[in-house]
């Protein structure tokens, strides 16, 4: 049976495809976006303060080589599905970060199965969000060289300042931190409004979501069924590729799945920005309906499910 | 009460470019400006994306036509070739001119 | 002594009189709404799940009933009162639908109360929002039409759009859905979110329709105590008629003082809307004036105890 | 850079009027346009409700004059003597003529 | 369609002065406007609060030129000294004329 | 060990100094500030419905005097660090009202150490934003006088009504009064939206606030070190006079450490907003990048702790 938090996303793509008036204020869209990101910081900071930090290097470096391999990889089968190098490489950084909201679903999925994880799985979200992202603007800007010899240079210090201190990562950051130092005693007084509500809030956050992959489909027609084919099975193959990290991680069966979610899942908020500022030439637009009107909604129907059932046979 | 003709330009572009574009005021000494938080439409070109996060802004500025005029061919050369970016003159007059 | 909620909504009408500078930011405005409407359908959707849809039928058709004959009544009485006709017709059918706070204020007063009744009581709401605004719709435009023979066609289309997949409708139908195929279980990790806070954001909403009521005294004292009158003595007319419909379903104590507020309480969200767009020649300034400004304070102070304090000799 | 005189249509009207403005400008072969929320006045008249869900908008477009005027014409007919309406010209001058 | 030529007076402020300003308005017999919520930026003056609740709004009223002048000579010479506020005038034409 | 919301305002103040393109939606930073006034009036308000009215009163009277003595000292104080006469009234207006933020984290503080406390506590609050904002506002307008004689008069009756009945007055005063009147039962029902979750709502206010004292060290560095200085060496001497007066009052030791709070915070709200309109000729941005650039972060790290310490000695 789905998630309950499913339908909600369900109940927002009908409500925009028969074009009904219902809009979540932006306000509230904020606000849920700044919660989610500090909550899942704080339930991975609490995990951090449990244990020693050094034993967690190896796993870093292994998720940021992970994130970091990605766009190589999407980038030339996206060649192959027809995109222009340009956009080849701009959807790639979608692929290569991470998206913040699949990783809130499957890590209820994970507590629901009953599934044994490394707690603190969102220190993985935070330093995965950028090194796929780099990489795929990398490729983007060798493409356009290639193309037209006086293209300026880019501004990495603006890029990485953009990518490292935005919203995401410095929320994400700052409540693994403040989870950490405060520890489970200094947390509980605010445990009725950071835990607690949790998968309510991760609710109507996918009633938003499901309004704007239900607007997707104006793209999605006019780029072909293409598109479609290609959101569907880029995530299976890269979550396989997570799940193996996983496995040689040695992680446990919920820790492969959350893997595995991360690796399949693109980045639909983040990457788009940063690629607006660094590679304007890339469509955007092409790169949102992908990732937020198709990969999304199939990690989150299909994929999210077949991770956790795969999950125990790569686990230790 | 002393009315002197000045340009307003108003600027419609995408979230995305407020950095740039008010960086591209100041370079032209242009140090007050006027921003509204605004939904836009274009004939559908190759920028598509309608994501909430996809905001638009108009910088309205009250100068000289000539910086007015800098301004405009900056903005237009730089950005207007790969920004959702649309820009328009229009005459006011403002009373006390030692403010613009 | 007066439910709490009761108290945040005399704060809101007093900081309006006093003209103090309190305003709920808008964006907090409509997500209240939104979390109204979702955790009313969610509650009467985990009833849904547990009884036989088919038992529910002759309620629906009664109910739909009910709503639709309401504006014939109303609309003559208002002609006496002496409103216009497109006035008179506009006006019931702001009384022909239903206002979805009252609703909630009268759940939890019989739910504190402690008295029995059909959990399923939102699917009513639901049903009861359309069909009302629909025949004053109609009444209007056939007045129109005496007074003025080339009037356009309305647009029924784009009215049934605006009614069956607007927000109120949608969000309402949509919890109902999900709270029916969720169940208990389902809801469970979101109840943190759309079932324990309900009272307390219903308080908030409360707050804000107390600014907004108290803002309509100016309208008041421009139509006169006539409006006044009407305000208060439609709804014990009304609320009898839905005590009535109750006790031929043979509904319990504390559904047939649901369904009497139903009746008797007039929407001032939808209702507005619709006939701005199908009749835009009716006065919705002194439909809101009458529906939010009398209707809905009298319901709040006098209409729900009485309608609580009646509703036994109706029930099976 | 050749600036080209064009006329700026401004639409002040009630929220529920957004549809069939926008629509009323498609039909003109107007496609672009910029809509800000903002906030009302206007001397009692028969209608008095302000209630919050009662908002105003703004639109904004830019086009040849001759569209402008059968833009401003057919709302007139059509909405003005049931609706909150107000319309303005102004005269602006743009850059890149042909994307209006 | 008979166009008639008015004057749009745009008022850009503080948001503390907004009672004020409406007052004044009313007070010369201007009793529509429209304002919006606006972010405003200006050369590093004595003001240099940037608080949240530091809000700026832009109030625009079209009137006969005579009224126009009235007002903001009146806001000129009572709130530009210790106020944040700018103003502008603008040539527009409008339809109804009996209705400003 | 910092409380854990302390951590939250730092998070703030470094995303801003690091340019972080974080910012909290305006629309939830108006609705946390209603909330926690709310919130904090219920609180007292529960515990008014305890004690009969009259003890009260010379509490009462004794915080009001307080508070109007406070802007007489700092004025000149402040004469003395070289402000210009009406910058120094202006700034001491802000001292003699109160920050109800500084206020709700020493209550969570107190009740956290587990000191003995008077619970109507948020009545000093609600009565003490005043009464020090007028006499600020008085010494302003003699020294504009005193510079030039045309200076217009000042509208009082406006004045009142912007303070009284302004939003931070209303709400707590409304708090405060729904509190007393529906007492514990009553309030059982919101308690899971204006109690449970107060203090990690407090947290997202923190992060907010951190954002915008982040923002001020630019107008810090433009008036000098002095400011900074100014703005520590205030609070613990105001506070010595808040415990003093508590200790004629004879308060537990967590009502000296509250009253002690009050005294030693600078309104930023509230004050700057009434300053523009009655004192404008008075740098509202000095003032403010000195109650909250300085002084409020110096309550939450050193202030508060410090005063908790002292408390037991002032205490009955
Ligand atoms: N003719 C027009 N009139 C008014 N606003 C326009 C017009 N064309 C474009 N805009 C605005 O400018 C923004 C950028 O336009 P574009 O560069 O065409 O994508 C759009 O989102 C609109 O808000
Ligand atoms: N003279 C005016 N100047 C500026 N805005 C106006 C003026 N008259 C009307 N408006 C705006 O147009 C809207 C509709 O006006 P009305 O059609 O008079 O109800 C009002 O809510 C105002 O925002
Ligand atoms: N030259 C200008 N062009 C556009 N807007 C301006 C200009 N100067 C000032 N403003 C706006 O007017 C507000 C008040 O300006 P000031 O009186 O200079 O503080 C500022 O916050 C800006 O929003
Ligand atoms: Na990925
Ligand atoms: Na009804
Ligand atoms: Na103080």
């Amino acid at each position: 049976m789905f998630d309950v938090v499913v339908l909600f996303f369900a109940l927002g793509v009908f409500a925009r495809l028969v074009k009904s008036d219902l809009r979540l204020p932006e306000a509230l869209y904020e606000t849920l976006t700044i919660y989610l990101l500090l909550a899942i910081g704080l339930k991975g900071g609490l995990e951090l303060s449990r244990q020693p930090l050094m034993d967690l290097l190896p796993q870093v470096l292994a998720v940021v080589t992970l994130g970091a391999l990605v766009p190589l990889v999407v980038a030339p089968l996206l060649r192959l599905a027809g995109l222009s190098p340009v956009d080849a490489a701009g959807l790639s950084a979608h692929y290569g970060s991470v998206s913040v909201v699949t990783f809130a679903v499957a890590l209820t999925a994970v507590q629901r199965a009953g599934l044994p994880h490394e707690a603190h799985a969102p220190l993985w979200v935070a330093v995965m969000e950028a090194p796929g992202l780099v990489v795929g603007i990398v490729l983007a800007r060798l493409a356009l060289k290639r193309a037209d010899a006086k293209q300026g240079r880019i501004r990495w210090d603006l890029l990485a300042h953009e990518v490292l201190l935005g919203k995401s990562v410095l929320l994400l950051m700052g409540g693994l931190l403040i989870g950490a130092v405060a520890g489970d005693a200094g947390v509980a007084p605010i445990k009725a409004v950071f835990i607690d509500p949790f998968k309510g809030v991760l609710a109507l956050f996918l009633l938003e979501l499901g309004l704007v992959a239900g607007g997707q489909l104006g793209a999605l027609k006019r780029h072909g069924l293409k598109l479609v084919l290609v959101g569907c099975s880029l995530p299976p193959v890269l979550a396989l590729a997570g799940a193996s990290t996983g496995h040689l991680l040695g992680l446990q069966a919920g820790g492969v799945a959350l893997l595995a979610t991360l690796a399949a899942s693109a980045s639909y908020i983040a990457a788009p920005a940063a690629l607006r500022v660094a590679v304007p030439q890339a469509n955007t637009g092409l790169a949102i309906a992908c990732a937020l009107g198709v990969t999304f909604p199939f990690n989150l129907l299909v994929g999210i499910p077949l991770y956790l059932h795969l999950a125990p046979h790569f686990a230790r | 009460m002393n009315k002197h003709p000045k340009t307003k330009l108003t600027l419609v572009a995408e979230a995305a470019l407020e950095p740039r574009l008010l960086a591209e005021l100041r370079r032209h000494q242009a140090h007050a400006w006027t921003i509204s938080e605004v939904r836009g439409a274009f004939p559908e070109g190759d920028r598509d994306g309608d994501w909430e996060a996809d905001r638009t802004i108009e910088v309205k500025v009250i100068c000289d036509t000539a910086v007015a005029d800098a301004i405009a061919q900056a903005v237009l050369s730089k950005y207007a070739p790969h920004y959702s970016v649309v820009l328009y003159f229009s005459d006011v007059t403002v009373l006390r001119a030692e403010r613009y």
